[in-house]
């Protein structure tokens, strides 16, 4: 059974249809690339995936379970995280909160109002480990608005990792990154895989084809090509559109 | 015998009324996402500056107090209605270039900005006119009453509702059918489409800001003969505004004109059958609306939410 | 706002200095020019600011209305007062529940709505109140109030404070005044709060971290109304009266102007230091000029255009630059957790 | 706040208040303010709660003349038992909240011995709560609001306007006899308005007349064009409308212009004078006041040339009512304190309620007193109309007639007003 699934979904914004007809799924431990030139409709996919768009038609579902309609923290709670390709993290609160406040254990205790939410121990060791394993543990204290950019695209996926989700959706995760930014977030994605479900989209080749087990080429809303890296090189129509330019 | 029809008559009026005193706002909040709290104090400062105006000569130097005074009522009437929006304007860019210091930040440093201005606006006029309250004089051309199905009918309030009309209708072609009222639409919502159309933001917001300040500034000299004027009338205006604005849904133009009739309508109906409910009404209205619609009659999803 | 030191504590050193303050005021306020009445009422104000910041400042929801959940503070305290029991906790509970139960109403329309909306919907909705407030003369007095309200006595069972004097309200308000200085301060920092604090950073990415954005503000809102409530009540209470002015669209403003005059969007306290500076400029400067709100109108206009931080924001700055030097020798993180 | 502050401090702060709450039970209470302050050559302060703002702004501006020109008057002859009189002001707003925050003011920090002012009811009712409590006295110059002396008296309270009562008797019988029989009230939705409706109700029901319909008209309103198709349509023979401040003035300019006032008779209760004069075109009908500036008795062009001495730039050609009822409050309790050789507020209140002025010195045509029993002062009544043939620009009232106080004694008062008794009064001597 896949971890996440879309079957046949489409979405119109107006007149405009945005996805049509998409098909998608993602197996425990799959790392599923999406590729595409940009107003292809990966990021509206992604949030359709995450319960921020409500798709017109079709399906989406979590472990075989229909999700579709539920709003973005239902479906977060089913154990699907997501991390942004414009950063999206609470700029005042220090690395060590933004990654803590993820985390389904505090979750679980959001409605407490009675007691400190500073200072608590347990929280603070998961959380750091967390970080430690985005390389943030020295940064933990750290602001998030004072965290330098690469910095900050770490924190991104390490606030999607806090959750301990079962699938994780990376949007653009070396977005803006020098090729040693890339390297390194890479590795971290690296190191994952196998763990969890991974989605990611991604303009970088070398990021993708180095990573995925499964690439899926988007365009005008629809999927054109899917397969392994390997296949999809050969892929004609991925040639003749010439791949890198999608860069 | 009671018959309906008057009371219809008196709705539609008021309800013109209506919508001509939220216009300003509208085109602010619609266009800039600004909410101008000092909508009311505009308003009451164009009907102050209308009756510096019309009313006993100014003590202005070497006779040209007397000179204007000398003028015939009809003429500086009708000039009254174009200097005192265009004062009231100048102050509008005043506080505009306040605002922009705001743009970007939350926008509800905006809506505080403004709120501090009416303070300041209304203290000002305290203490330039007193807190005694003014009549303001009209030509006789457009006052007394005349008779209409055996009623006496109040003729400047016809007359106000026809300004009103076509207030609204010169807004509505502005937007509408101007190479200007499409530049300002985008601008609301894409700063690099109006670049590329060879506009700049800045000027442009000024220029909305103005216009929308002008068109409060009217809708004071208008409603002054029948409000009268005084230094808290602003209030009087700035609340039916924004009751009519969310009834009709934030930056929807006709949603505002509908809202203002609606508005009118209740309250003139139910002044001739429960009038101790008719300002109540246009509450209930707003309630009634927003329980089932709650981004008003035509609101969308308003990029304010974001 | 960000986090401050000791926001793991339950009552925090500067807590202590400020009760520690208050509690001698009784003894020179009268030598400063001032009197009892007036620290009546910066309490009771101080009380209703900290419940409206947990909205506006942790939350980032401008409420615009909320002089309705005051007023409606009062009215019920006196209500209650009047119909139920002339019992003051009966009585503050009634203005309490009261707030609170207006204040559900009002979020369910609002809770979902943000930024300028938010603040359209909830003066919409403050008018409402307001107005109801002016129309039912049977039940509230209409324009001329809801008279006489009683200051009923403080009954503890074995011992009974009686309230009638300035001086011992003072003490009463200034007890709860520190109870709410203690709640808003734990549930600013406990998981709620800075669930909230994150709603109003990124309400996008708090919802795709599972947390019903929706829900929690509904409660920041109802939480707010409810101290709006107590506040209503006490000032109910002080002016032996209930009146359906502190409802209208001004007195909405002017707790948002306190509050963010006072830096309340950058610090606990900010509130507090916002109702001081604008109850003892009223009282001050209108004793001198009739147009007083012509100058206050100005110094807000000038905050909000130069220093939005408002006073806490230069406050901070100052404590900023005189801690430059000698943070140089310990590590910059000092200033958070 | 820095962590110096340690354990020490906490429970050093515990104990105080500990402390505190055990002395403030037993300092402060049992509640009885007597207050002394001290007096040889100290000046004697009054505290002048009048409206600068809101809807009777411009009203409690000339109230506000009409009492200082009184306290400088008595300055100029040396004060009051030797004592300079000193006064202070804050805008009460028109607004209940706030004239009560300025009432404790006023007692508590500025020590004042004496309160005056207030137009609108809810205002006078506010800060008699406030007065009462420290047993201030406190003069509601120109409330007339039925329940003022009824049942919203008190025994620090005097009462200086004729009430809506008061008025509606000296012009509803005459009206009912001579004009018609079918009536048709407007009522402002507040307590004046409802009690002087009342009161028109019954008189007129009395007099055999009918009241055809009773339209409530919500403060603030701005536009009565509705209404006045209403009672177009209902065609009364008389309009009794109670609506008062700047809501009236409106009111009475639209009636004006429309030419309703011709359609059918409107008696009015009193109007301010400073409402009238803000738009002299749009007096209708025949209304009530207690005093007009061009009354043929002595001493009343005396007045008004020191009224008009001294006037600010803002101010009304002449004195009104308004200002008129400010200055005989003020003048009759100065005296009052003169007489009684003591600031005591119990000696000042049993004096002012025996207090006689007779009709010369209060420059009304009969003899006015105070009722003992509810602190309102009982005066001559006046019935004016637009004065068709004005000597100059002020003179826009033409008086048709005056009733004697004891003609249009309003019945309910008497029975409704419970004042307490004086030992229940805090003292206050200052």
């Amino acid at each position: 059974m896949s971890a996440l699934e879309a079957r046949q979904v489409h979405v119109r914004f107006g007149d405009r249809v945005v996805l049509e007809e998409m098909n998608f799924s993602v197996a425990p431990g799959e790392l599923h690339g999406i590729m595409g030139p940009n107003g292809a409709g990966k990021t509206t996919f992604f949030n359709v995936l995450t319960g921020r768009v409500r798709p017109s038609r079709g399906q989406v579902l979590v472990d075989g379970k229909d999700v579709t309609g539920l709003p973005p923290h239902r479906i977060a709670a089913l154990g699907v995280a997501r991390s942004f390709q414009i950063m999206t993290l609470f700029d005042e609160f220090s690395a060590l909160e933004n990654v803590a406040l993820a985390r389904p254990a505090f979750r679980a205790q959001a409605l407490h109002g009675h007691r400190a939410a500073i200072g608590d121990a347990e929280t603070d060791a998961a959380a750091l480990s967390v970080l430690d394993e985005v390389g943030l543990g020295s940064k933990a204290q750290v602001l998030a608005r004072d965290l330098s950019y690469g910095e900050r695209r770490a924190l991104e996926i390490a606030v999607a990792l806090a959750q301990e989700p079962r699938v994780l959706c990376l949007d653009e995760p070396t977005s803006g990154l020098g090729s040693d930014g890339i390297a390194r977030i890479a590795e971290m994605v690296r190191r994952l895989k196998g763990r969890l479900a991974i989605v990611a989209i991604e303009h970088d080749m070398e990021f993708l084809f180095g990573l995925a087990d499964r690439i899926s080429v988007v365009h005008w809303g629809q999927v054109i090509a899917r397969g392994r890296p390997d296949e999809l090189k050969a892929n004609p129509w991925v040639r003749r559109s010439n791949l890198g330019r999608f860069g | 015998m009671f018959t309906l029809i008057p009371f219809l008559i008196n709705g539609l009026t008021l309800g013109l009324l209506f919508a001509l005193i939220a216009l300003g706002f509208m085109l602010i909040v619609g266009v800039m996402e600004q909410i101008n709290l000092a909508h009311g104090s505009l308003f009451a400062l164009g009907a102050y500056v209308a009756y510096a105006l019309l009313g006993p000569p100014l003590p202005l130097p070497v006779g040209v107090g007397e000179w204007w005074a000398g003028l015939p009522l009809g003429l500086r009437y009708v000039l009254a209605l174009v200097i005192a929006p265009c004062i009231v304007g100048l102050l509008g860019i005043l506080i505009e270039q306040g605002m922009r210091r705001t743009y970007g930040k939350d926008p509800l440093f905006g809506l505080l900005l403004t709120f501090g201005a009416a303070m300041v606006i209304e203290d000002v006029i305290r203490s330039v006119w007193g807190t005694r309250d003014y009549i303001l004089p009209t030509p006789d051309a457009i006052s007394g009453g005349f008779i209409a199905l055996n009623l006496i009918w109040s003729t400047y309030r016809f007359f106000a509702a026809f300004a009103a009309a076509v207030f609204i209708l010169l807004t509505w072609l502005l937007i509408e059918r101007t190479r200007f009222g499409a530049v300002i639409k985008a601008g609301a919502h894409d700063s690099e489409m109006v670049r590329a159309l060879g506009y700049d933001l800045a000027k442009l917001r000024i220029a909305v800001f103005a216009i929308g300040t002008m068109l409060a500034a009217a809708a004071g000299v208008i409603m002054a003969p029948i409000w009268g004027i005084r230094p808290h009338m602003g209030v009087d205006a700035v609340i039916p505004a924004f009751l009519i604005i969310v009834l009709g849904g934030v930056g929807s133009f006709w949603g505002a004109v509908i809202a203002g009739l609606m508005v009118g309508m209740v309250i003139g109906l139910t002044a001739a059958y429960a009038s101790e409910w008719s300002l109540l009404s246009m509450y209930i209205l707003l309630i009634v609306v927003v329980t089932f619609r709650s981004r008003g009659l035509f609101g969308k999803k308003s990029i304010l939410e974001a | 706002m960000q986090t401050p030191a000791h926001a793991g504590r339950l009552i925090t050193p500067a807590m202590v200095g400020v009760a520690l303050v208050l509690l001698t005021v009784p003894l020179w306020i009268a030598k400063v020019g001032l009197y009892q009445y007036i620290g009546v009422e910066i309490l009771i104000w101080a009380i209703y600011a900290l419940g409206f910041n947990l909205l506006l400042g942790t939350a980032g929801l401008p409420s615009f209305g909320h002089g309705a959940f005051f007023g409606i503070g009062a009215y019920a305290f006196g209500l209650t007062q009047f119909h139920v029991a002339a019992n003051l906790w009966v009585c503050l509970l009634g203005g309490i529940l009261a707030a609170s139960l207006a204040g559900a109403l009002v979020a369910g329309f609002v809770a979902r709505r943000r930024g300028i909306y938010f603040a359209f919907l909830t003066i919409a909705f403050g008018q409402v109140f307001w107005f109801i407030a002016m129309k039912a003369r049977n039940v509230t007095g209409g324009e001329d109030g809801l008279l006489p309200i009683a200051r009923l006595p403080a009954d503890f069972g074995i011992v009974s404070f009686d309230l009638t004097g300035n001086t011992a309200l003072y003490f009463f308000v200034l007890a709860l005044f520190l109870v709410t200085v203690v709640a808003l301060w734990r549930l600013t920092y406990s998981p709620f709060g800075r669930v909230l604090s994150a709603i109003r950073q990124s309400e996008l990415r708090a919802a795709h971290l599972g947390y019903q954005v929706v829900l929690f503000k509904m409660l920041a809102f109802i939480a707010s109304a409810a101290f709006a409530g107590l506040a209503g009540s006490l000032f109910a209470m002080a002016q032996g009266g209930a009146f359906p002015e502190v409802m209208a669209l001004h007195y909405s403003g002017y707790i948002v102007m306190m509050v963010l005059v006072g830096g309340g969007l950058v610090s606990f306290w900010g509130p507090v230091i916002g109702v001081v500076v604008f109850l003892l400029a009223r009282d001050l400067l209108g004793a001198v000029t009739l147009t007083w709100m012509l100058w206050f109108g100005l110094l807000f206009v000038a905050v909000i255009l130069f220093k939005p931080e408002g006073i806490a924001g230069v406050f901070q700055d100052l404590r900023r630059r005189f801690s430059r030097q000698p943070a140089q020798a310990q590590p910059a993180a000092r200033s958070t957790p | 706040m820095t962590d110096r502050i340690t354990r020490r401090g906490l429970v050093k702060g515990g104990t105080m208040l500990a402390g505190a709450a055990a002395g403030f039970g037993t300092i402060y209470g049992p509640w009885k303010h007597n207050r002394a302050y001290a007096q040889e050559g100290k000046p004697i302060k009054i505290g002048l709660t009048c409206d600068a703002s809101g809807m009777y702004g411009a009203s409690g501006r000339d109230e506000l003349r009409g009492i200082t020109m009184c306290i400088d008057e008595f300055n100029a002859n040396g004060g009051v038992l030797g004592r300079k009189i000193e006064w202070i002001t804050a805008d009460t707003e028109t607004n209940p909240a706030t004239a009560s925050r300025v009432a404790e003011r006023f007692i508590t920090r500025e020590d004042c011995s004496i309160l005056i002012g207030a137009i609108h009811s809810g205002v006078a009712n506010a800060i008699t709560q406030v007065a009462e409590k420290y047993g201030t006295i406190y003069l509601n110059s120109n409330s007339s609001a039925p329940t003022e002396a009824g049942e919203n008296c008190s025994r620090v309270k005097f009462v200086w306007d004729g009430n809506g009562t008061n008025f509606t008797m000296s012009s509803v019988k005459a009206a009912v006899e001579r004009v018609g029989k079918k009536w048709l009230l407007l009522t402002n939705d507040y307590v004046w308005g409802h009690e002087t409706s009342d009161a028109t109700r019954k008189l007129v029901e009395e007099a055999g007349g009918e009241i055809i319909d009773n339209l409530l008209i919500p403060q603030n309103t701005r536009d009565f064009t509705s209404y006045l198709l209403n009672i177009q349509q209902m065609a009364p023979e008389v309009v009794a409308p109670a609506v008062g401040g700047d809501d009236g003035k409106i009111l009475r300019a639209q009636v004006a212009e429309l030419g309703l006032d011709k359609q059918a008779a409107w008696v009015q209760s009193q109007q301010d004078w400073p409402d009238v004069w803000a738009a002299p075109d749009s007096i209708i009908g025949i209304f009530g006041t207690n005093w007009y500036h061009k009354l043929k008795l002595p001493g009343v062009d005396d007045f008004v040339k020191r009224w008009q001495a001294r006037a600010d730039a803002d101010a009304i050609p002449v004195p009104g009512n308004v200002s008129y009822c400010g200055y005989m409050a003020m003048r009759e309790t100065l005296r009052a304190i003169e007489r009684v050789g003591t600031t005591n507020n119990i000696a000042i209140i049993k004096e002012l309620e025996q207090l006689k002025i007779p009709a010369a010195d209060r420059m009304q045509d009969y003899d006015a007193w105070m009722n003992p029993d509810t602190h309102h002062l009982q005066q001559t009544i006046y019935l004016a109309r637009r004065n068709p043939n004005p000597v100059d620009d002020t003179d826009l009232y033409e008086i048709i007639s005056a009733s004697k106080p004891e003609d249009v004694v309003d019945p309910e008062e008497g029975k409704l007003c419970k004042l307490a008794p004086y030992e229940q009064i805090p003292t206050v001597d200052g």
